[in-house]
C-alpha cells in the first residue's frame, strides 16, 4: 500500500545523513564530554561542532545555545527559568491563548506558584493583535512568550515587531520556534528575542533533544541540578548522539531551506486548494502568515479521529484537532481560541508536509479524502439533517 | 489501539442508515462533546427486526454502534433492554479505557429507542 | 597505541546491538508514539517494548517506569517531586555526603525553597551509618535519599536495611541505582524502595535517557509541563530512539549480568592488587562492598589531573577526584567525606572496568601506572620533602 | 583542551629538578589547592645562569614551571621580574580559562625565588 506520511508537525522521518552522523558518534567516539582523557575529548569536540551548527541556524552564537532533552524542556526551562529569577522585579508574565501545551501549562503551573499570568487572544486567523500586547503589559511584566508559529494551524505571529515591544517596556522575550528553526529563516538578532526554543525531531533531527537559545546576559534559574554542564544551566551527561543528530539536522537545514520552502509551498497551496473545494471545507489559520508545510481545515459534520482512522487505512498519516486524538475531552484549544465552534474542530483536518512528500502524494490525497468524507458523512447524524434543511434528500 | 474487530467494524460498519418509519429512535450525545449517535428501531411484536445507526464520531463510537445493532437484531426488547455499553465493548474485544466513557454510548442509544418505542406505544393505546 | 578505558563509571560504549536497534527504530519507524496512524502506533510499540525490558532489569512493573532524559533528570524528578507534593506533611529530607551532585545539589535547592535537609556523614569507607540514619529521621521526615552505589569509590549501601527503616517511619525511599542498576542485581522489590533512578549511558545504551521507577501510589510533582506522555509525569515527545536503546541495553544487562559480574571481579581483583603493591598507593572505599567494575586508589605525592594526561598519553582513559578535572575549586566531596585529606584526594585515580575490558588490558595498565607514578614523583617536591624526612636522599 | 605546546612542555618538562646551592628558592601553593611550584635558581652577575623546579599539580601547572624555566634562562633578575603568568601562558599558545588563575602561577614562584637571592644578598652584605 502506498504510504503518505502528512504528520511532519507531529514529527518527521530521521534524515539518514543524521542516522549516519549518529551511529558514527556512538560507535567511534563514546566518551564522556565531560572527562579529561582522549574519549572525552573526543566527544567533547563533536558536541561543540554540534553547537556551532545549531547556533548558525538561528543566527545565534554557540555559546548562547543550551542543549535540552526537546522542545518541552527549552520551553519550561525559559519560562520557570526566568519567571523564577526575575522574581524580585516583578511576577507578570503574558502569553497567548494558542500556545503549545509546552508553554501555556508551564504558565498555568507558575500561577500555583503566585504569578499572574495574562493569556492573550487571537483572531480568527490566530493572530494575537498588538493592541491587547501593548493594553496588557505593566511594570511588572518580566517575561513575555508568544509562539513564532503556531503547530496546529500553522500561522506565524510578528514576533519582530511583538519583540521591539516588549524589550522596549524592559521585559524579557520568548518564543518557542520549535516549529520555524528550520522550516523558515529564524535569526535571533532579526527577531531580537533574548530566548528561543527549537526542537530536533522536527527538522529531521532524533527525538529528545533541543535546544535553549538564552541571549547572553539574560538571567535564568535552572530547572535541574547536578554536574556542571552546559554552563550549569542544564545538568546531566550530554545526550552526545542526540545532539550530534539535531546538528547535522540543523547543518542540513540551512544548507536546504530556501528550495524547500518553495517546493513545499507549492504543494501547500495545491492541497488547500484542492481540499477548500470540498464543499463545506475551510482553512483554518492565516492565508499568507503561514508555515509552508501547514494545511488545516474544518469539515463539517465528521469527527476527525474517525477521519483519521480511514486515512490512515488508506496508508495517509495526518493528525486533528479533535478531542478523541488528545486524550482530552475537549478539542483543540487552538481552534477554539480562533473561535471555532466544538463540532467544527472535532472535524478538523492537519496535514503536515516534509522533504519525502511529493506531487504524488498529493495527487493521491485529493483523491482518498473526499472519498473519505463522503463515506463518513454519509454515516453522521448531522449531516443528513443539515441535508433535509438545505432540502436535499439523502436517499 | 483499537483490537481487529473495532477496525472491522468501523471500516465496515452493518446497517448504517435511517429506517424511514421506525418504531422508535434514540440519540445520546451532542456535538459539543464530539460524539452523536442516533439509533433507529423497527420492532414487531416486542421483536427487534431492524436496526440502523447514524453516528458522528471517532472509531469507537462508529465500531460500537455497529455492532450493537448486530447484537439486538432478532432480540426482544427485553433482552435489547439488557444489552450494556460493557457488553458492547467486550463483544468487541475491548476498547482503550479513555473510550470506555465518552465514545461507549451505543447501548444507551438503543435504550432512548426503545423507550420511545414504548411512550409511542402508550401514545397509540391511549 | 593500544587504548585500554577504563572510565566506564563516567560512560560506556555503545553496544552494537544497541546501535542496530536504534537505526532500526529511526529508519523504519520514526513516528510520534502519540499520534494515531500506524507510524504513531509502530512507535508506541516501540515504546512500550522498551519499558518492559527496563523494567524487568529491575523486577518492576512497566507502568512504574517514567523515562527521562538521563540519571540527573531522574533524580531531580525524585527529589522535587516528592519533597515538593509532600510538602504540606513534612519539609526534611535526608540524604548522604556522598551523592552524586544530581542528589545533592537538587537537596540544596530544596533547602533555598525552604526544607531543611540532613546529609549523612559516612566512614571511612564511605558507608552511611544505620544509627545516624535512625538519628536523623523526625516526624516531618517525607523522604530519604541515599544511593545504591557510589559512582567514585564504589561502595555499595545497605539499602534494603536502610529502606525497611525509612518504610517503618513512614517516609518515602529513593535510590540513585544510576551506577548498579545493570551491573550488580537490583530488584525494586527486594530493595522495597520506592523510587529509584537508573541511566542508560552507564549500561552500554546511549546518553541522553534514563528512567524514574516510581512504585504505585507514589505522590509526585512533575518538574516539567506540557503534553500528557509519560502517565503526565514526563511531557515532550519521547526520546524513541534513545528509548529504545535503553530497553536494548536493558535487555543485554539482564542476560549477561551474573558471568559479567564474575568476569569484572575477577579483573577488578587483579588490577587492586597490582595498584596497591606499589608503595604508598592506597585503596578508596569498601574492600568487599563494592562495585565489580570499581577501582579507586591514592597515590601519594602526585596529582590527578597530570596523572590522567600521562595514562592518557598512553592510551589508557581513566578519572580522578582531583579538583583539577572537575572544574571546581576542592577535590572530590566523595573523597573528602570519607576523611581523606585533600592533597591525598587530589591524587586519586578511578579506573572502571567493562565489558570490552581483558586480562591483556590489566597487564598493560599495571605495567604503565608505576612508571608514571614515578614519573611524576621525581617531579614532585612533595615527594622529596617525603624522601628527606625519610633519609633517602633523591640525588 | 591544552595546546600542543603545552602537552610538550608537560610530557617532555625542561629544567625538572633542583639546584644544590641555589642563590634562590621560591614556592607558591599548597597541597591542598592541588597546586604547588618550587623554583630554584642560580644567580650569578645579577643573571640567572640555570633554573630548576619541581611541581606537583596538574597538566597546566608543571607546563607553566617548565617553560618559565627556558624563558628566564639567561635573563637579568631585573628581566625576569618583568616576567608575568600572563606571558607564561601566553608563551604557551594559551590555557583554557579554569586554569589561568589555579594553576599559572610559575611566575610568582620566579619572583619568591628573584626575592630570596635578594634578601639572601642583602644578608650576606650585612
Ligand atoms: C510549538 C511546539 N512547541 C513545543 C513542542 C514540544 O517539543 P518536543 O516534542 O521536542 O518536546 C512542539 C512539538 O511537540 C511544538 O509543536
Ligand atoms: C551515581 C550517579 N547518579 C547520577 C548520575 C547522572 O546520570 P546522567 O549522566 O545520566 O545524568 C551519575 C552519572 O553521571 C551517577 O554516577
Amino acid at each position: 500500500m502506498r504510504r503518505v506520511y502528512l504528520d511532519h508537525g507531529a514529527t518527521t522521518p530521521v534524515h539518514p545523513e543524521v542516522i549516519e552522523a549518529m551511529v558514527a558518534c556512538m560507535r567511534d567516539h563514546f566518551g564522556n564530554p565531560s572527562s579529561v582523557h582522549s574519549f572525552g575529548r573526543e566527544a567533547k569536540k563533536l558536541l561543540e561542532d554540534a553547537r556551532s551548527n545549531v547556533a548558525k541556524l538561528i543566527g545565534a552564537r554557540p555559546e548562547e545555545i543550551i542543549f535540552t532533552s526537546g522542545g518541552t524542556e527549552a520551553d519550561n526551562l525559559a519560562i520557570f527559568g526566568v519567571a523564577r529569577a526575575m522574581r524580585k522585579k516583578g511576577n507578570h508574565i503574558i502569553t497567548s491563548a494558542i500556545e503549545h501545551h509546552a508553554v501555556l501549562d508551564a504558565c498555568l503551573a507558575l500561577k500555583k506558584e503566585g504569578f499572574e499570568i495574562t493569556v492573550l487572544p487571537v483572531d480568527e486567523y490566530g493572530m494575537v493583535k498588538i493592541e491587547d500586547l501593548k493594553a496588557a503589559l505593566r511594570p511588572e511584566t518580566t517575561l513575555v512568550t508568544i509562539m513564532h508559529a503556531n503547530n496546529e494551524v500553522g500561522t506565524i505571529q510578528p514576533i519582530q515587531e511583538i519583540t521591539r515591544i516588549v524589550k522596549e517596556h524592559g521585559a524579557i522575550m520568548h518564543t518557542d520556534a520549535v516549529q520555524t528553526a528550520g522550516k523558515i529563516p529564524v535569526d535571533v538578532n532579526d527577531l531580537g528575542v533574548d530566548l528561543l526554543s527549537a526542537s530536533s525531531h522536527k527538522i529531521y533531527g532524533p527525538k529528545g533533544v533541543g535546544c535553549l537559545y538564552i541571549r547572553k546576559g539574560t538571567k535564568l534559574f535552572p530547572l535541574t541540578h547536578g554536574g556542571g554542564q552546559e554552563r550549569k544551566r542544564r545538568p546531566g551527561t550530554e545526550n552526545l548522539p542526540g545532539i550530534v543528530g539535531f546538528g547535522k539536522a540543523a547543518e542540513i537545514m540551512t544548507r536546504d531551506l530556501p528550495e524547500e520552502t518553495s517546493r513545499m509551498t507549492k504543494l501547500r497551496n495545491r492541497l488547500i486548494e484542492g481540499l477548500t473545494a470540498i464543499p463545506e471545507v475551510k482553512l483554518n489559520g492565516h492565508s499568507t502568515d503561514r508555515l509552508p508545510i501547514n494545511v488545516n481545515v474544518s469539515i463539517r459534520y465528521i469527527e476527525g479521529e474517525s477521519l483519521l482512522l480511514m486515512l490512515d487505512m488508506k496508508g495517509i498519516a495526518g493528525s486533528s484537532g479533535s478531542a478523541c486524538t488528545s486524550g482530552s475531552l475537549d478539542p483543540s484549544h487552538v481552534l477554539l481560541a480562533m473561535g471555532i465552534p466544538h463540532e467544527i474542530a472535532h472535524g478538523s483536518l492537519r496535514l503536515t508536509l516534509g522533504r519525502d512528500n511529493s506531487e504524488a502524494d498529493i495527487d493521491y490525497v485529493l483523491q482518498v479524502v473526499p472519498e473519505i468524507i463522503e463515506r463518513l458523512r454519509a454515516m453522521s447524524p448531522l449531516y443528513d439533517r443539515k441535508e433535509a434543511q438545505t432540502c436535499t434528500p439523502i436517499k | 489501539m483499537y483490537t481487529d474487530k473495532v477496525m472491522d467494524h468501523f471500516m465496515n460498519p452493518r446497517n448504517v442508515g435511517e429506517i424511514e418509519k421506525p418504531s422508535g429512535v434514540g440519540e445520546v450525545g451532542n456535538p459539543t462533546c464530539g460524539d452523536i449517535m442516533r439509533i433507529y428501531i423497527d420492532v414487531e411484536d416486542d421483536i427487534i427486526k431492524d436496526v440502523k445507526f447514524k453516528t458522528f464520531g471517532c472509531g469507537a463510537a462508529i465500531a460500537t454502534s455497529s455492532i450493537c445493532t448486530e447484537l439486538v437484531i432478532g432480540k426482544s426488547i427485553d433482552e435489547a433492554l439488557k444489552l450494556t455499553n460493557e457488553a458492547v465493548a467486550e463483544a468487541l474485544d475491548g476498547l482503550p479505557p479513555q473510550k470506555m466513557h465518552c465514545s461507549n454510548l451505543a447501548a444507551d442509544a438503543l435504550h432512548k429507542a426503545i423507550a420511545d418505542y414504548k411512550a409511542k406505544r402508550e401514545d397509540s393505546k391511549e
